[in-house]
């Protein structure tokens, strides 16, 4: 794990903050020659005050529009050597920010965008956002005998940006810092849009210790509920990590408390719903995609 | 007409402590409101509410500003957060902390409660929560409202073996509660801390066995705070920053890191 | 071609509008038993004022939205024979209607949005959507000796819906009706979100011949510029229409004024990119795509 | 300062119309504005645009509401818009006409200069777009800016081969145009045509050779009006309706439909 570290102590993130851990090591591999964006949200907390770099932030709604404008911005005073990024959380990358991220994606701005995805609205209380995976208990999906919590799935991201065809779309854990660190030091070397898509679980929202934070990351990669992979361009989709045999995935649900409600049905559900996919995912292992 | 407010941290629970005061004021026919405050609330970030106790038309809806009441869930939080800052001077602070009142240092000669709600949470709940033990308290030292409302209230708010844990929290905080004079001083001193300490938002902090410590850095990597250097090998902790996640205790592959209680070093 | 005509004579939209083909079409496979909804765009003007039935418009990034909060309506009224059709063009699909389609696209909602494309933002005059094809010209993207129209190709709006996984995906073309009537026929009758994106070419903002409309709607299948395909339930893909053999795509592109620029390298690298495409779809014909 | 408004079609140059004839002012060292009419510009339906000459500190900004000159860029327009609307009593109408001025029929004594643009265009340009050819009878009619202004608008306007098929069309129409007194009469009536009747949006329209059409319904499928029927198992025309835009000649598989132009029946 080398790269410096830019990130300095004494931010407000919660205790055992994973979007803290992924700060430290998104920037070690970004180093220095760095601008970067905001929209509100945790990351922003996270990131605001302790970063010895420029940066600046906007609304939720022009995450897209701000990094777009300072890369090009940059491009026509000649500058070519920064990494333009946007740091933005699930609300303001897969909901409210998804329009601008579609556009700058469309566009294919040089950019780099990462979404610290803690899979709802944490910041403001823990309100469900489209990242919010199915079952998941949030302060607007409770839990009761009639209501199970979210009714569908969380919207798949990395595939729904990869329609746009850009230059590199990934996903990343921080509980597998290498992979995570080596996927933005290849992609930064990229012209065009790049979007990594990381797992940052959160001690408050998902109900876990704050101990816990990096044990329930490994937990679901290890399970296969979030599969590691990147799909580079001509779209080319490559799993960057495969477990022999996957976890059962009631190891990650049961620490954490917004999945406290579940039946045996719906774990079974989930589980059958993750063998599906992680089957489909080997197939695709190494191919190109369809588009 | 009485106002209350209450100092806590997010995941101790004081806006649901001032929820479970208002709520059993109501059952006792008297009107209340429970007022968190607006905020971002962040697990181990100070945090206030407040509850307002009276007749319908004497009830203002706003914030409080001179409370008659203060109460404190987290024996450290007054270190770094002016607690007294517009109590009345008949007013009476009610404080987490293992000390008696009499050894509490404050600059005006408000009465003090002390109760020491962390030991009875850990005891009862088995998690530092302190917002039931601490409504033990109010109960005892105040009188305001009576002990089965506030049990009543609990006992609504959860079901089950965990409502009954709660109930032993408050009635256990509410036989422990002293209530006494402080120490009158002409300044009170907190912990010099550098800027941007979070170290008073630790209730444990992890202490590394520097003999078990083979230096394979994985808390470093891992630690959300960069708190951790690497000193000849070892992993060394700046507790100026440390927030007590306890994410290395929990990674550490050779269990070389342990945690705490902060309360153990004393007041 | 059965079903009764519920469109009626009369509308504004242009001489030779695709927009009021696609009306007659579609709204002969709806049936009488429809709401739909409007946001702005020529698609309004062509159905809001002889269409005999109940419909409302809100604002483009409202349209998503709007047509949710009336499948919910009518749901909790225990009304469940009526098609609820979102009917918006592409700037009130592809771009600032995006994220109302995404969100209702990621509950699922139960209604069927027909995406009316005419490639560019022609109520307004013309300016460049994300739907705009690569090198069209636009008002907002000339064509001189340095610019060369639209640098980005169009948004691949169907995978991107398709990476929802929602009830049904299709492509349609106003030139292939009973293929169009067909899909909207047999996707009505899903439960969930359906989504049909629909070709639809304009004399004005293209710059062919009014009476040419058809001729380039066929002309850009049959090269395969406008692949016609469906996605059904499960994620099963399937080419509604393989020619043997692919048209040269500079049939279709010579009839368009907004193509007129084109060098022969520009034309070979439309042909190209068409050709690998093409490939692509056949290979994934009748296959499940990947999540 | 001279008030100009211009009526016309989308697709036959209004807008465009205006600006040139601003520009021709310009180049004549006057100040000068076009001004579009804002709205969706839809092909075929009716247009206007406006333009002001004058001098600089003479010049408002707002729309022309009583025009000096209103010149009109198609011929059955005037069916429908009131194109003498506002028209002071001393204006001048210049019409796309292929009669002369003492037919053209009005209910005050305006000047009127006509000339049959639509056969210049068709000749010049072939295409239907009136909006150089009208210019040229504006000059020829107004005698407000000179030709060769408006010749060197067209020429920055269009290079090559387009600028001058266009400049021809200036000069055939400054060559053919009219001037004289129109018919007085009580009313002017033109066709009766039923509530959201397209009917004058046309400048061709289709005819169906019965003895041709083999009743295959390719026309009704693509029609975007719904204005052909089938009767007795072949396709009949709704002219109401129809806007002229050409689709069902090209689509019929056996050539069975011929667009014919509207002129031809007379006005």
């Amino acid at each position: 794990m080398v790269g410096e570290e830019i990130v300095t102590s004494g931010s407000t993130s919660c205790q055992g903050c994973g979007h803290a851990i992924l700060a430290r090591l998104a920037f070690k591999a970004f180093g220095r020659k760095t601008i970067f964006t905001l929209v509100p949200g945790c990351i922003w907390i996270t990131l605001s005050r302790n970063i010895p770099l420029f940066s600046t932030g906007t609304v939720f709604e022009g995450g897209g529009a701000l990094v777009s404008g300072i890369t090009n911005g940059l491009a026509a005073r000649g500058i070519e050597d920064m990494n333009v990024v946007a740091f933005y959380g699930d609300g303001g990358t897969a909901d409210i920010g998804l329009q601008g991220l579609s556009g700058a994606a469309e566009r294919n701005e040089n950019v780099f965008w990462i979404c610290a995805d803690n899979q709802a609205y944490m910041n403001t209380g823990g309100q469900r956002s489209g990242a919010t995976p199915k079952y998941a208990q949030t302060t607007t999906t409770p839990a009761s005998y009639i209501r199970r919590g979210k009714r569908t799935k969380r919207k798949n991201l990395p595939f729904i940006v990869a329609a746009h065809d850009v230059a590199y779309v990934g996903t990343a854990s921080i509980a597998y810092p290498s992979d995570l660190v080596g996927k933005i030091e290849y992609a930064k070397g990229l012209k065009g849009f790049k979007f990594l898509h990381v797992q940052s679980p959160c001690p408050t929202g998902w109900g876990f210790s704050p101990s816990d934070t990096i044990k329930v990351a490994r937990l679901t990669v290890q399970s296969g509920i979030w599969p590691l992979f990147e799909i580079t361009e001509g779209n080319d989709f490559r799993l960057t990590y495969k477990p022999r045999e996957l976890k059962p995935v009631g190891e990650a649900l049961g620490l954490q408390r917004r999945f406290r409600h579940l039946t045996d049905g719906e774990s079974q559900e989930i589980q059958s719903r993750v063998n599906g996919q992680w089957k489909q995912l080997l197939e695709i292992d190494g191919k190109r995609l369809p588009y | 007409m009485i106002e209350i407010r209450l100092h806590g941290r997010g995941g101790q629970g004081a806006v649901t402590a001032s929820r479970l005061l208002a709520t059993a004021a109501f059952l006792e026919d008297k009107h209340s409101q429970s007022i968190p405050m607006y905020g971002t609330e962040r697990r181990g970030a100070p945090v206030t509410a407040f509850v307002r106790i009276g007749e319908k038309d004497k009830m203002v809806r706003s914030l409080i500003h001179e409370p008659d009441y203060v109460v404190v869930l987290d024996s450290l939080l007054r270190k770094t957060v002016n607690i007294t800052e517009g109590l009345k001077d008949d007013g009476m602070l009610i404080l987490n902390s293992s000390v008696p009142p009499e050894e509490i240092e404050l600059l005006k000669p408000y009465k003090v409660a002390t109760v020491d709600a962390t030991g009875i949470a850990l005891e009862t709940l088995g998690r530092p929560i302190t917002n039931t033990a601490i409504l033990g308290a109010f109960v005892k030292a105040t009188g305001e409202i009576g002990l089965e409302s506030v049990i009543e209230a609990v006992k609504q708010q959860w079901k089950g073996t965990l409502g009954e844990i709660n109930v032993k929290a408050v009635e256990a905080a509410y036989e422990a509660t002293e209530v006494g004079d402080p120490k009158i001083v002409a300044e009170v001193v907190g912990e010099k801390a550098p800027a941007g300490s979070r170290a008073d938002w630790r209730t444990f902090r992890p202490v590394v066995d520097l003999e078990k410590c083979t230096g394979c850095r994985l808390c470093w990597v891992y630690c959300p705070e960069h708190c951790i250097e690497m000193v000849d090998d070892k992993s060394v902790i700046d507790y100026a920053y440390c927030k007590g996640c306890g994410i290395c205790v929990e990674e550490c592959p050779v269990g070389a890191i342990e945690m705490k209680s902060e309360s153990e070093r004393g007041e």
